[in-house]
């Protein structure tokens, strides 16, 4: 087996918070990723699905050093991101670039987009003004954007054009992993799909390989090839695609694949809900951290973390009742 | 709770320990020398030696700062140089004006600014509106002696409604104490009362933007309660936070203010104490302004309760 | 309801000593809380205030002074000569005359109770001068325990025996200071004259307020909320000529003479030449005019004595000529070091003088450099004796009250005694010798001949340049009757209508 | 499943225009919208961002942005009386009490300074005018009602004490609190994760089932259209571009745009398909800005069917049972382009 | 296409740049009259403060005999106590105000942008600076200028110094919340993300956008400055009394408010015009840049 693009190892990052008068209630802590291990297979994507607050965008953020990880390795290429510093780490993400959830927000509103996507190769010194001029023009044509745009500012543009602008920007580099925070959830239904299409293509042409954020399961069945499912903190199941969506072990990712509104109103389901809401990262349930919602939960749950077993090759569940399921 | 307010507490003495440092330095600092004033005019260099001597002036500079800190952390403020009257004293005498003027004009401009201000921001981009942002502006424009002086024009000189100047002492009365500061009041109250319209106003224009504003009014609720009920709490930190640091603001103006109404307040003894470099004065008096400002805002941040919730302490 | 007199002094009471304080605020307290042993009149001659009577031997050598009768002070405690005899010994360490009376003494001793017997070294004319001396360094008469106090250190306790007593614990400084009537106060039975004569409280409270701007003053004594307005500004004059309840009369009877005061012991004004160029470049009228416009307020008069005086003459005085000042600074050798003029900035005489003076001095080719500073720096500054380039001064303006500006010997301004005399340090032997002979000299026809000597030579070596005589004016209610016409204002006899 | 359909409507709207006068210019974000709502009956309003459904749920309740926003043209009936011109006293009586709303965004909707007990005690005292206490207990009812445990505990709590799905169901009690005859749900679940999102909706159903209350539900998610819908109206840049029964919509979407979001939202593509999909249709271009509306069909830009024809605005056009499309093409058959 | 693209390369950057920008800066204006109306009214002020001294005598040149003249043929504005013509003096004070104006203006805004962006970016340094901050802020600003300049004496230099100290902690700590709120910015992640250096990540992408909030602070402490040397030269600490500033003029004049109101009042009038417009440009500008902000505190 090749080795991965990206994999990551026993990542955790708690985020420490003081309890009580004067810190002295103890140091507290948000555990906001805990544990976490997967890999990203060169030239395809995983997808991270999960709810709000689960950590997602934490382990984006500590796979790029955006912050420091608490504990693990992320190897990009068989390299530990996470022990660098300073300019290695800075060359090293030429090779790693983010696609981010906010095409408002993750674009500086005061350069033009041709400065947005020239930006790292300046950082690098890549060639002559005249030929990162020249590549920033390729790269305008490879993500569908014209070349007349090349001096509008950031809020000149739609929200489908302006996550154009930051592929285009991510792809500067030639990078060979993209990691893509939710890059469609807040765009237009209508435009959902052009970017859809767009990663694909690129994935297909550039051979890339992605790490695809996502909670819309919808997206996820598109776009992915094996999918990761996180509950607060920790992954619980991660399956190839097919299998994932035909034979989802977990509790939960049968809860999260269930509470999915059908596509036809003659076929309305009748659903099992699930009871509840997500804990606190601050305050996990003992055991198997699911355990408060799950409708299979029992006195062992309560006690005992369950840990990931591989059910059948590459489908990986931490459950202690996979067997009833 | 307690814990909070007791860390905050703490919290202010480095701040203030910082005004203390800064202001002896400031000092240190000045080309005058105290000794010589303090000796006089016809004084001979040995008395200006024994006097430098005796105020420990030709000592380290540290030492003078650590011996300063031990009468500070005692409660001694010094000796005034010309009254050669203790500064606590000094600051005894005059608090009382200042103290009721500051609080005349906060009452004063919050009694006109909150409702002003709420009012603005309810129509905004109506000329009640326009109005009050105006008035605002001027209030900004128009350096607070000439406000002075014009109330003194018409209200004093002309109708012969207040006096002039001076200072009427609680003890003979509240209404002719008040009656005295009226036209100081309001002199600085037009400054302190524009700064608290304009966030007043900023502030319920934010809230009234707010989806609960909306909830609220599709409940059926009337404007005024929406108004008053719903909008004014949320906008409530803002005001108060403008409220704590426009003391400092507030605090300059008396200066000014005091000087014009001949008030024998703190902000006149100031301003004649720097002008003759009455050191201990001045520093006692720096600090004291600073020790006030920290103590309204440590109060504005815990007031911050009062008004929100989500603040816990 | 009592009656309660309230002033609007020209300056804040900063410190309450008036031997350690040297400014005219701790003199008018003085006179306001004791008494003395002598007092001037309204002719200018020194009478027996707290004395019975007093005696000279025939030699001029021995004096002896008696107290009057039942004289207390605030405390209850009798007046006595050991009183005296403290008091006077603590003023001469200060005062420049005490100092001199102290040199010529040879005793100073209580005799009894009431008689205190003064012995002179050598014959001195001015005995009478120093203990009857109306302006700053006044011989005010103290407790004894009180006087014992070195004359280094500022008393703080305001016990003395004259007309008002001082509430101290209603004293706010630099805003108010209150007095109430001395009930216990014997006054003499001779009518008051000037300083001397009867002095009697007839209001129960003075209280000074003290106002810094003349605007809040002038509204407040149209307001009918102050009583006195000292030194109003001659050009609020008119507005209150207007006014029915208030009149306006002079502070004093001498007032005040304005003094371009030169250093002169650092560049440029060390240079003669210079300082003798100023002496054409001053026109007082220019100067005058320039503060005040009723003419009847100020005097162009032509000598360093003031023109009441009875030492006044203008020997050798010149007319302006600007064309020859500049010649003057062209012959000098002036080098352009800046002129660094210590300018006063609250408003009032100094500021005006200052800026005229500057205005001419450019005119006649000095390089000028206005320092704007206010009147606390400016006394601080001026005890500099650094160049310029170093935190020194090359001029002030100020203007002495005419008391201190009558004859050779009380002379602020022509004192030439090198470090000892007044901030600009004259040296000038002549001059020292000329005022120590007037000293020494009883006879007046002869002392006028000294006077004029020495302003003769005084226009050689330039101490410094009168720019003209002015009279200092209070606007007082009309309410108020019997107010003293005094050299120094003071505020005893007045009565108030209620 | 579905309850019983009084078919007499509760509410009708009739060519409802509604402008906001912006410092540029005027806008017009609602241009003719007509629909009704049936007695018991739920009728979603879907579109994308910016189509003008939050601005119809507003305009419903007359709570138009202050100053800036304006019922330009067309009436609003609900149960007989035209709220279009009703004075405002008269509205106050209808907010909260006949027409309630619950908000797209549960954490922002709440009044934070609060707490839940004031805020849903205050509508009963004022338009049922009970006490304070009589206030507390029917709450408490209501809190259960919506299935919030500890019901009494959380009547002193604040919004900010209570996680994303318990807010929305407090909104959803309060706007029960007077049993409205309309309840107007704006995107009520779209800040939601999924899991909670399922059991908002079926909460909803459920109380609508019981009480009989006409719904509107406002959304951009065509799979909970499906889910709780029995007619849908679907929004494009402020005019409605098709009208049908949820079953017919799906089973048979005639406006070219329609047809494009079912293709190009993967699920739905998916599940049209039947199998796996290599590529996503794709509706070219992207929802036109208010300023610079096309001047016919708002539409044809984007159409891959445009053509001279729809340079004139197309009227809405039934087309038989109750579906109604605007659409000059609506009957050919759809040709859409693969790529942009 | 591929010519044109050789034209735009070719033709200099920078003054297509500068085009672009003052063609928007243009429409800005176009857009907000008020500011429009404000820049002309400061652009007229500057050009008389520039050209007054060519037109008109010499503001502190003394003439006992024209003293006190009231506003007429001769003197325009009047005459002061020295019989200086009021109007050169006010026309040189505008001078003197629009320099205190710009230079506090100018010396809050870099001193504030540095400490700000230091404390928002050096966290370790952070909570020193901001004490230190609270510290000045602490005292009163009129204070703290009437003692600084009693004691380092007056000079127009030390006017501005003054002025400016008790200013700088407002603007540090507004520039540093806004430099904590755009670190939070996705585009600050992802400018880190394409291998953008500290000194780069500043200067291009914090800074710019730090600029709006800078520039609407700025007119306020232009505005407020104008103001307290005015207060500083009533309280006699300001310009030295020879320089024909407003606030000496008006300081000078307030004793002849009754005699002679010219004195004060054009000088005041003129004060409050300047300051009037500069802070309505600076609310509009705020408006302008976000129209929620409105009414901000100052
Ligand atoms: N700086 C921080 N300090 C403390 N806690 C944090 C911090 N950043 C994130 N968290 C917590 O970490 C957890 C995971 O957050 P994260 O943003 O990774 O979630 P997510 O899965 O991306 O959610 P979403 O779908 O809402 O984007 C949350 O509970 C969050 O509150
Ligand atoms: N207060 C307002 N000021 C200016 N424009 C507004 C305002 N409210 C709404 N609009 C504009 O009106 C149009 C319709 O807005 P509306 O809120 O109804 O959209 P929506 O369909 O609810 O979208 P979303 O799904 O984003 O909630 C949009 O173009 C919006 O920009
Ligand atoms: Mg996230
Ligand atoms: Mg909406």
């Amino acid at each position: 087996m090749v080795a991965p693009a990206l994999e990551v190892r026993d990542l955790v990052k708690h985020y420490p918070f003081r309890r009580g008068l004067f810190g002295r209630g103890g140091q507290g802590a948000v555990h906001a990723v805990d544990g976490v291990s997967f890999a990203v297979p060169r030239g395809e994507t995983l997808a991270l699905v999960g709810e709000s607050g689960c950590g997602k965008s934490t382990i984006a953020k500590l796979i790029l050093r955006l912050i420091e990880p608490t504990a693990g390795t992320v190897l990009l290429d068989g390299q530990d991101l996470a022990g660098m510093q300073g300019e290695t780490l800075r060359q090293a993400r030429q090779r790693i670039q983010m696609v981010f959830q906010d095409p408002f927000a993750s674009l500086n509103p005061r350069l033009s987009a041709a400065d947005i996507v020239g930006e790292p190769l300046v950082n690098y010194d890549h060639g002559t003004a005249m030929a990162r001029s020249a590549k920033v023009d390729a790269l305008f044509d490879r993500v569908g954007l014209a070349h007349h745009q090349r001096d509008r500012y950031p809020h000149q543009f739609s929200g489908g054009q302006r996550q154009r602008l930051g592929i285009a920007r991510a792809l500067a580099l030639n990078p060979s992993v993209v990691v893509a925070d939710e890059p469609v959830s807040a765009l237009d239904v209508s435009v959902q799909a052009q970017i859809l299409n767009l990663l694909a293509d690129l994935q297909r042409d550039l051979g890339l390989s992605y790490l695809f954020i996502s909670h819309d399961l919808g997206v996820v069945e598109y776009v992915s090839t094996t999918v990761a499912v996180m509950y607060l903190g920790a992954i619980v199941e991660v399956a190839p695609r097919q299998r994932f969506f035909s034979a989802a072990a977990h509790p939960y990712s049968r809860a999260l694949l269930d509470a999915v509104p059908s596509p036809d109103p003659a076929r309305r389901k009748r659903r099992s809900l699930l009871q509840g809401e997500v804990p606190s990262a601050s305050a996990l349930p003992s055991g198997c951290r699911f355990r408060t919602r799950c409708p299979k939960a029992t006195d062992l749950c309560a006690e005992v973390a369950p840990a990931a077993r591989e059910i059948v090759p590459q489908h990986f569940v931490a459950c202690h009742h996979i067997e009833t399921a | 709770m307690v814990g909070y307010v007791a860390r905050r507490i703490l919290a202010t003495i480095p701040v203030l320990g910082l005004v203390a440092v800064f202001v002896f330095f400031l000092l240190q600092l000045t080309p005058g020398d105290p000794a010589v004033v303090i000796a006089g005019d016809y004084a001979t260099t040995q008395q200006v030696e024994a006097i430098r001597q005796q105020l420990g002036l030709n000592r380290p500079m540290l030492e003078q700062l650590f011996s300063w800190f031990g009468r500070l952390a005692q409660g001694d403020l010094g000796t005034s140089i010309f009254s050669r009257l203790p500064v606590t004293s000094l600051i005894a005498q005059r608090i009382e004006p200042t103290l009721v003027l500051t609080l005349y004009t906060v009452v004063l401009s919050i009694a006109f600014a909150l409702p002003l201000g709420v009012l603005a921001a309810y129509r905004a981009g109506s000329w009640i509106d326009r109005a009050v942002m105006g008035f605002a502006v001027l209030g900004f424009s128009t350096p607070v002696f000439v406000i002075g002086f014009l109330l003194v024009y018409v209200f004093a000189l002309g109708l012969e409604w207040f006096p002039t100047q001076g200072y009427v002492p609680l003890a003979q009365g509240l209404f002719d104490s008040l009656r005295s500061l009226t036209l100081p009041a309001i002199t600085l109250a037009l400054l302190y009362a524009a700064l608290l319209a304009r966030v007043t106003r900023a502030s319920m224009l934010e809230v009234l933007a707010e989806d609960y504003v909306r909830t609220a009014h599709a409940k059926g609720l009337a404007p005024q309660p929406v108004l008053v009920g719903h909008a004014l709490k949320n906008a409530a930190v803002p005001i108060v936070t403008v409220v704590g640091v426009g003391i400092a603001a507030l605090l300059g103006g008396v200066v000014v203010t005091e000087t014009v109404f001949n008030i024998p307040g703190l902000g006149r003894l100031t301003a004649d104490a720097i002008m003759r470099r009455d050191y201990p004065v001045v520093q006692g008096l720096i600090l004291l302004f600073a020790a006030v400002y920290v103590v309204v805002n440590l109060l504005v941040d815990l007031s911050y309760m009062l008004f929100d919730p989500r603040i816990r302490l | 309801q009592s009656n309660v007199l309230r002033i609007r002094p020209f300056g804040d009471l900063k410190g309450i000593d008036p031997v350690t304080n040297s400014d005219y605020m701790a003199r008018n307290h003085g006179y306001m809380i004791y008494d003395t042993l002598f007092a001037m009149d309204d002719k200018l001659q020194i009478k027996p205030q707290m004395l019975e009577k007093y005696d000279t031997s025939a030699d001029g050598l021995t004096w002896t002074f008696t107290l009057r009768d039942g004289l207390v002070f605030h405390d209850k405690q009798p007046v006595t000569s050991a009183d005296v005899v403290a008091s006077l010994k603590r003023w001469g360490q200060r005062d420049g005359l005490g100092q001199q009376l102290f040199a010529n003494t040879a005793s100073l001793e209580a005799v009894d109770a009431k008689t205190t017997k003064l012995v002179l070294k050598q014959k001195w004319g001015l005995v009478l001068d120093a203990l009857g001396k109306p302006s700053s360094g006044v011989p005010f008469i103290m407790p004894e325990r009180i006087a014992k106090l070195p004359a280094t250190e500022s008393l703080t306790d305001p016990v003395g025996s004259g007309p008002f007593i001082m509430k101290k614990d209603e004293w706010v400084p630099g805003s108010k200071v209150v007095y109430v009537k001395n009930p216990d106060y014997k006054p003499r039975s001779d009518a008051p004259s000037g300083m001397a004569g009867a002095k009697q409280a007839n209001v129960d409270r003075v209280e000074w307020l003290y106002m810094p701007d003349a605007q809040t003053a002038l509204n407040a004594l149209q307001a009918g909320e102050i009583d006195i307005f000292e030194e109003v500004p001659p050009d609020m004059l008119t507005l209150l000529s207007k006014n029915r309840k208030v009149k306006v009369a002079p502070q004093d009877s001498l007032g005040v003479q304005v003094v371009f005061r030169m250093n002169s012991i650092q560049p440029p004004f060390n240079n003669p030449k210079i300082r003798e160029a100023i002496r054409y470049m001053v026109d007082q009228n220019v100067f005058m005019r320039a503060y005040v416009d009723i003419p009847a307020l100020y005097k162009d008069c032509p000598s360093f004595y003031m023109c009441s005086s009875p030492y006044y003459t203008d020997a050798g005085w010149v007319k302006q000529d600007l064309a020859k000042a500049r010649q003057l600074v062209k012959e000098s050798g002036y080098d352009g070091t800046p002129v660094v003029v210590l300018h006063g900035t609250e408003a009032g005489i100094t500021n005006t003088f200052s800026s005229v003076a500057e205005q001419l001095m450019r005119d006649i080719g000095l390089k000028v450099d206005p320092q704007a500073m206010d009147w606390g720096t400016l006394t601080a500054r001026r005890t500099s004796k650094k160049p310029t380039s170093e935190g020194g001064w090359s001029l002030f303006i100020s203007a002495p009250t005419g008391a201190d500006m009558m004859d050779p010997l009380g002379h602020l301004g022509l004192r030439s005694n090198c470090d000892s005399s007044w901030f600009g340090w004259p040296c000038d032997e002549q001059i020292e010798k000329m005022r120590s002979e007037f000293a020494v000299t009883p006879d007046l026809a002869k002392r006028q001949d000294i006077a004029k000597a020495l302003q003769l030579r005084a226009n050689e070596v330039v101490p410094y340049v009168p720019l003209g005589q002015l009279h200092l004016v209070r606007g007082v209610s009309t309410s108020l009757t019997d107010i003293p016409r005094a050299a120094i204002p003071v505020y005893w006899n007045i009565k108030k209508a209620n | 499943m579905s309850p019983p359909v009084n078919s007499a409507p509760i509410l009708s709207v009739e060519n409802l225009s509604v402008s906001l006068s912006l410092p540029h210019g005027t806008m017009q974000v609602l241009r003719n919208l007509s629909f009704t709502v049936n007695h018991g009956e739920t009728l979603a309003l879907v579109g994308e961002s910016g189509c003008g459904k939050s601005i119809t749920a507003l305009a419903l309740l007359r709570l138009l942005p202050r100053r800036i926003g304006r019922i330009a043209a067309g009436r609003i009936l609900f149960d007989g009386t035209d709220l279009a011109t009703l004075d405002e006293p008269a509205m106050r009586q209808i907010r909260g009490n006949r027409i309630a709303m619950i908000f797209q965004e549960p954490m922002t909707s709440l009044n934070p300074v609060l707490t839940i007990g004031r805020q849903i005690g205050e509508v009963l005292r004022l338009h049922q005018g009970l006490t304070r206490h009589e206030a507390d207990e029917k709450t408490i009812r209501l809190l259960e009602r919506v299935r919030i445990p500890d019901a009494r505990r959380r009547l002193g709590q604040y919004p900010h004490q209570l996680s994303g799905g318990m807010r929305q169901r407090v909104m959803i009690a309060m706007a029960l609190a007077c049993s409205p005859q309309l309840l107007i749900a704006d995107e009520p679940t779209t800040a939601l994760d999924v899991t909670i999102q399922a059991q908002i909706l079926a909460l909803l159903d459920e109380i609508r089932a019981e009480t009989g209350t006409a719904v509107i539900m406002i959304t951009h998610d065509l799979g909970v259209v499906a889910e709780v819908a029995d007619r849908v109206v679907v929004l494009y840049a402020g005019r409605a571009a098709e009208q049908a029964t949820a079953a017919e919509l799906f089973a048979n979407p005639r406006h070219p745009y329609t047809r494009g979001l079912m293709e190009s939202v993967p699920h739905m593509a998916l599940h049209r398909s039947g199998q796996p999909v290599a590529r996503l249709q794709e509706i070219k271009g992207t929802v036109p800005s208010p300023f610079d509306m096309p001047p016919g069909c708002a539409f044809a830009p984007r159409c891959s069917l445009a053509d001279d024809a729809c340079a004139a605005v197309p009227a809405l056009q039934d087309s038989g049972g109750g579906h109604a499309v605007a659409c000059w093409h609506a009957a050919e058959p759809l040709l859409l382009k693969v790529g942009a | 296409m591929a010519l044109s693209d050789q034209t735009v390369e070719l033709s200099p950057g920078w003054l297509a740049l500068a085009l672009r920008r003052g063609a928007a800066f243009a429409g800005f204006l176009r857009r907000h009259p008020t500011i429009l109306f404000g820049l002309v009214v400061v652009l007229v002020a500057i050009s008389v403060a520039l050209l007054a001294p060519y037109l008109l005598p010499n503001p502190k040149a003394i003439n006992p005999i024209y003293r006190l003249r009231p506003p007429g043929e001769e003197f325009w504005f009047g005459t002061d106590h020295l019989g200086r013509s009021i109007l050169s003096r006010s026309l040189n004070g505008t001078r003197v105000s629009l320099a205190v104006g710009i230079l506090v203006a100018t010396v809050v805004t870099f001193a504030g942008v540095t400490i700000g962006l230091i404390s928002g970016f050096l966290r370790k340094l952070d909570s020193i600076v901001m004490r230190v901050m609270d510290g000045i802020m602490a005292i009163p600003g009129v204070l703290l200028a009437i003692a600084l300049m009693s004691l380092f004496g007056s000079s127009l230099q030390n006017v501005v110094i003054a002025i400016s100290i008790p200013e700088i902690p407002r603007m540090a700590r507004l520039v540093r919340s806004a430099v904590l709120s755009i670190r939070e910015q996705p585009y600050i992640d992802a400018a880190i993300t394409n291998g953008t250096k500290l000194p780069r990540l500043l200067e291009r992408h914090v800074l710019p956008n730090t600029m709006a909030p800078v520039l609407v602070q700025a007119t306020y402490v232009f505005a407020s400055a104008m103001i307290l040397e005015a207060v500083l030269s009533f309280l006699g600490a300001g310009t030295p009394p020879e320089v024909a500033s407003w606030g000496n003029m008006m300081a000078e004049g307030r004793q002849y408010l009754q005699r002679a109101p010219w004195m004060a009042a054009f000088p005041g009038i003129l004060l409050a015009v300047l300051v009037l417009t500069v802070n309505v440009v600076g609310d509009a500008l705020r408006d302008a840049i976000d129209p929620r902000l409105a009414g901000r505190q100052k």
